[in-house]
């Protein structure tokens, strides 16, 4: 399906936590196509500076009143210029971008941490009615205004925190063995910080369990045409994180 | 597209016929494929493909592209198939489309220059480019492109090696680019395209570590454009072969600055990242333009700047 | 000023003893005075005052600066009062700010950088500042700071004509910056500082014309700094000397950018037009940084780039 | 008196003319220097494309509202960014910049074309309650809303433009002989095009009457440290349109 870009209405542009905002677009052309694990790439001001495009991830698509949204936590320049939009505004957006998750056996486990969850979210969406369960981490509490958002989508919810103010305290990877033991998992989906996600990568091997990582990488194109986010594949050939991505099984990519 | 309009756009470089002026910039299209839900690949000037090599090549470790003001740093170190996958696997794919398809060839020496020209000498490939910023692995490291007797013996053997056009792409990080322009002109160049990008650093004040995985990287995106205007204009009024001019380019304003600097056709960068249907919008302006004039030919631009 | 704050931002470059390591570049603050309303004179690192030359200079005819993308062109053609004025009226009125004043100079000839760092060789001035972008007629008018010889040869000159320490300031417009510095030390400059402007052009699209009356200029401004911190890094690794970086300095940011490459001491340039404050702006802004990360002194940053 | 910078809000910024605005700025440390002839130079955006300031001559300022206004036509990027301002936001502002208008004589003759006609607003304010007359110029009627900003100012209104569709057909420089001749005035202000203030100053030498004109220059610093305004005086000298003008007597820099 062709990808496009399109002068996208700004439905809203909302804080949903420390920093963190949800961008509803009015796309239907891309709310129309788009599968959980793809992203948009979006011109965040009309500028030199910032020059390029921002990656973000669907958080959810709706085909119905023609909307996709992402959840972007303000890090720098260009998140600090799309957060000051607001629903008078459009922004120029391509998508739907990559290869989404494979949706793959009965029972998922999702493994999020940080805006790795947004994804997610779009994903929890789709396995439905399948049974999932989510593992999520955070530095604190604060953070884990997800939770509230994965409620009505999953059938289980572990919570980790650095500082054990939400959940047990620690990170994923130290709940995961036990989250694993409880369900009995035909495939998990993992998404957040790249140490995290080979972490469950190599859990994951130890129970035999397949498993579908999203990359991140710093993108120019968005769409295979520069080669700035490439990594290497496991089998010699070289990936790139835009078109052969974000979402890839473990093994191609991972050790 | 209209007769008038390819009346009015199309242009012969070095016997390369496109239906524009407007080529995209090696590197940045990736081998033309990846941009088609974008950009009607059948409209455009020319496909110029990302830098190919004998051999293939991962490239770069860590990160491979920073933002700069109003630019661009990238250390893509030349990651790529290799020409026999290109020639086996991608060329033929290239051949849906009526556009003359440009290999821009890198090499670590001057025989594997004249290798890649001798394998590219095929049907389907309308031109090869020239990438001569490589380091001369055999003179030390120096690029091809920052010395004048290496960018000859570069294009000397690539000539005797192809019956195709050969343009020669030269980098902008010398003290006197009229001097390496005269000399690829007369080692043979058919064209002379420029520029490459400048050499840039940026550091990551938090990290204090380069941003970049590879420590230095190319500039390109606006912030070069003046670099790259001056350039052509100093080049295009010392050579007697057709300039291609780059850097900057986003718009068909900028093209047609190039253009009136000197250039007789332009090549579209970082701006495919910015905007991905760039090459089509920059050659739609220029027609605007042309028309606006009431000039019946973009070639009546060409160096056309009055001092 | 508190104790602390000379303490934490306090350098001395090349012997000249400054409360800031950040100074103002030449050309872009006139003789200082100007900008007195603006910055507390006394507070800053140095004042760097515009070009001079032996004989007053009117400069370029017609438009003298253009606006590209994050950078702009300026063709002032060192306009100046010449170095007598200079000497008369302005360094009196300079002597009641306490803040150390290099000269920067420009010659058509060696001897004429000579005479005129002997003229300079008083009291009140700090250093002169050697501009080597200018051409060199009796060479046919390439530009000394391409060549190492005649620069070198203009680094003898002036220093056998002056007690006050020497800075080099270098051009960008060269293949390989690391040497013409190298030749520059090796000549005995006492410090370099770089980048100068970059060449450039615009062209005017609906009048065909090029924007600037003297057709190029030069570039400066944040589309440079890539390049700036790029050559900054090469030339600190490579010289004991001290380094004073510019090229595109707006923020504090960017400045800590420039040290951690190599820069001993920076320059505002450009930014002096955007914001008048900038010199002092930037030297408070590095001073939180210092504080932020628990560092005593501002020349703990120096170099510290990790590869 | 110091020159200086601030952040300025914008009371506001409305269209008054074709392509033309009125931009009113909140700037009291400003507005109690400021002189006519004199100019600020202005931010347009917190950005590095456009980078440089624009100056834009004051045409009327307020000491007691504590504001300053220009009046500005949107030619380029930095005016249009200017004009898609608000009364939201604020402005980066300096200012007052430049030597304004000598108060001389008694009996005042204006000439003005173009923009040039926004600083003499300010003059005629400030001439008040000696008698002026202003002579101004346009393409067509339509560019001629200045007569009734200038209504209550002046004695008289003489209009040229080049259409005749108001005022007599032809250029100021058509009327000038007559205006002159029918009034005993002891001195010029001119702004507008070059040329019309050299015809200007060409037929005042006939008459033998002082005039000042206010020139216009591509400037950076707009404070006299970078020497992108300068111009021949003539006397040998080089002048700064910026601080040593943009107000000179004519003698000083026209023959
Ligand atoms: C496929 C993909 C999906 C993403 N999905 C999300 C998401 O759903 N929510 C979210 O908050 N973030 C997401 N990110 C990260 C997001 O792209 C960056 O946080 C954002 O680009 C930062 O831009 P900035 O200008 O604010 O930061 P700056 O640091 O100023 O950006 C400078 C440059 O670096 C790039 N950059 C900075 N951080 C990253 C990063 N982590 N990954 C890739 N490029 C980066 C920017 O795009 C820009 O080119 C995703 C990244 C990728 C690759
Ligand atoms: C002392 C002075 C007072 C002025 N007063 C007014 C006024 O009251 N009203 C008004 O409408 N205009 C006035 N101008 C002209 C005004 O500065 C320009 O129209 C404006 O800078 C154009 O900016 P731009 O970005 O829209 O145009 P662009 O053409 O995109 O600007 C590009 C660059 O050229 C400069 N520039 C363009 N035109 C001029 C010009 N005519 N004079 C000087 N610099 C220019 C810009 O400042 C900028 O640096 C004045 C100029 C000067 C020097
Ligand atoms: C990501 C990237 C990759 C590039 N790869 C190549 C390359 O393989 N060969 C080459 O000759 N030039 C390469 N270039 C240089 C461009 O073709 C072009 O000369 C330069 O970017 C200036 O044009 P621009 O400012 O429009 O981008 C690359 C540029 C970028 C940004
Ligand atoms: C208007 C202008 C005038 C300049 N005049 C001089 C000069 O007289 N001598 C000199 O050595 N450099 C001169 N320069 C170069 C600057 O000192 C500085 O090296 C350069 O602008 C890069 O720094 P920036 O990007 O911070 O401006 C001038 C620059 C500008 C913009
Ligand atoms: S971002 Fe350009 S190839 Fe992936
Ligand atoms: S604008 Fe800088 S000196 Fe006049």
């Amino acid at each position: 399906m062709p990808k496009m870009v399109v002068e996208a209405r700004i439905v809203r542009n909302t804080e949903i936590g420390v920093n963190v905002k949800e961008l509803v677009l009015y796309a239907p052309e891309i709310a129309a196509q788009a599968v959980p694990g793809q992203f948009l790439h979006v011109r965040v001001a009309d500028s030199y500076y910032p020059l390029l495009r921002r990656p973000l991830s669907i958080s959810s698509a709706d085909r119905i009143t023609g909307t996709v949204s992402t959840i972007y936590r303000v890090v720098g320049q260009g998140t600090a210029c799309l957060a000051a939009l607001s629903s008078k505004d459009s922004v120029d957006c391509m998508g739907p971008l990559g290869n989404g998750f494979v949706i793959h056996g009965q029972r998922s486990l999702l493994v999020g941490g940080g805006m790795g969850l947004a994804p997610l979210m779009f994903l929890a969406g789709a396995l439905c009615p399948r049974p999932i369960e989510i593992l999520m981490g955070g530095r604190t509490k604060e953070e884990m205004f997800w939770a509230d958002m994965f409620h009505n989508k999953c059938d289980a919810i572990h919570i980790t925190t650095d500082d054990g103010t939400l959940g047990s305290c620690g990170v994923t990877l130290d709940l995961l063995p036990e989250v694993l033991k409880s369900g009995a998992f035909d495939v998990i989906y993992t998404c957040g910080p790249r140490t995290m996600m080979e972490g469950v990568v190599k859990v994951a091997k130890t129970y035999n369990i397949p498993c579908q990582v999203s990359l991140e990488e710093y993108m120019a194109c968005g769409i295979g045409g520069c080669l700035s986010c490439t990594c290497a594949g496991k089998d010699g050939s070289r990936k790139k994180v835009c078109t052969d991505g974000p979402v890839f099984w473990a093994q191609e990519v991972m050790s | 597209m209209s007769i008038g309009d390819s009346d009015m756009l199309g242009v012969t470089i070095a016997g390369i016929k496109m239906k524009t002026p407007v080529m995209t910039a090696s590197g940045t299209f990736g081998f033309g494929l990846e941009y088609k839900d974008f950009v009607n690949l059948n409209k455009i000037g020319a496909v110029v493909v990302k830098g190919t090599t004998l051999l293939p090549r991962s490239g770069n470790q860590g990160r491979r592209i920073a933002e700069t003001p109003a630019g661009m740093l990238n250390s893509i170190g030349l990651e790529n198939p290799g020409v026999d996958e290109f020639l086996s696997t991608i060329l033929p794919r290239l051949k849906d489309y009526d556009v003359p398809v440009i290999v821009n060839i890198s090499g670590n020496t001057v025989e594997e220059y004249g290798e890649l020209a001798a394998r590219l000498n095929v049907a389907d490939v309308a031109g090869v480019e020239l990438n001569i910023s490589c380091p001369n692995v055999k003179e030390g490291g120096i690029a091809f492109g920052t010395n004048c007797d290496s960018a000859s013996a570069v294009v000397k053997q690539v000539k005797s090696n192809t019956d195709l056009p050969v343009i020669v792409k030269l980098s902008p990080n010398v003290t006197d680019i009229v001097a390496m322009a005269q000399s690829v002109e007369d080692a043979g160049a058919d064209a002379i395209s420029l520029i490459n990008t400048l050499l840039g650093m940026s550091i990551d004040i938090h990290k204090w570590r380069p941003v970049l995985g590879n420590v230095v990287g190319g500039l390109s995106g606006p912030a070069v454009k003046p670099i790259a205007v001056r350039m052509v204009w100093q080049v295009a009024r010392a050579v007697k072969v057709p300039v291609i001019g780059m850097g900057g380019i986003v718009t068909a304003e900028d093209a047609i600055e190039f253009m009136l600097a000197g250039a007789s056709a332009v090549a579209v960068g970082t701006a495919n990242f910015i905007n991905p249907c760039a090459v089509q919008s920059v050659a739609d302006g220029m027609k605007d333009y042309i028309k606006q004039r009431s000039l019946s030919h973009v070639n009546e631009l060409v160096g056309k700047v009055n001092l």
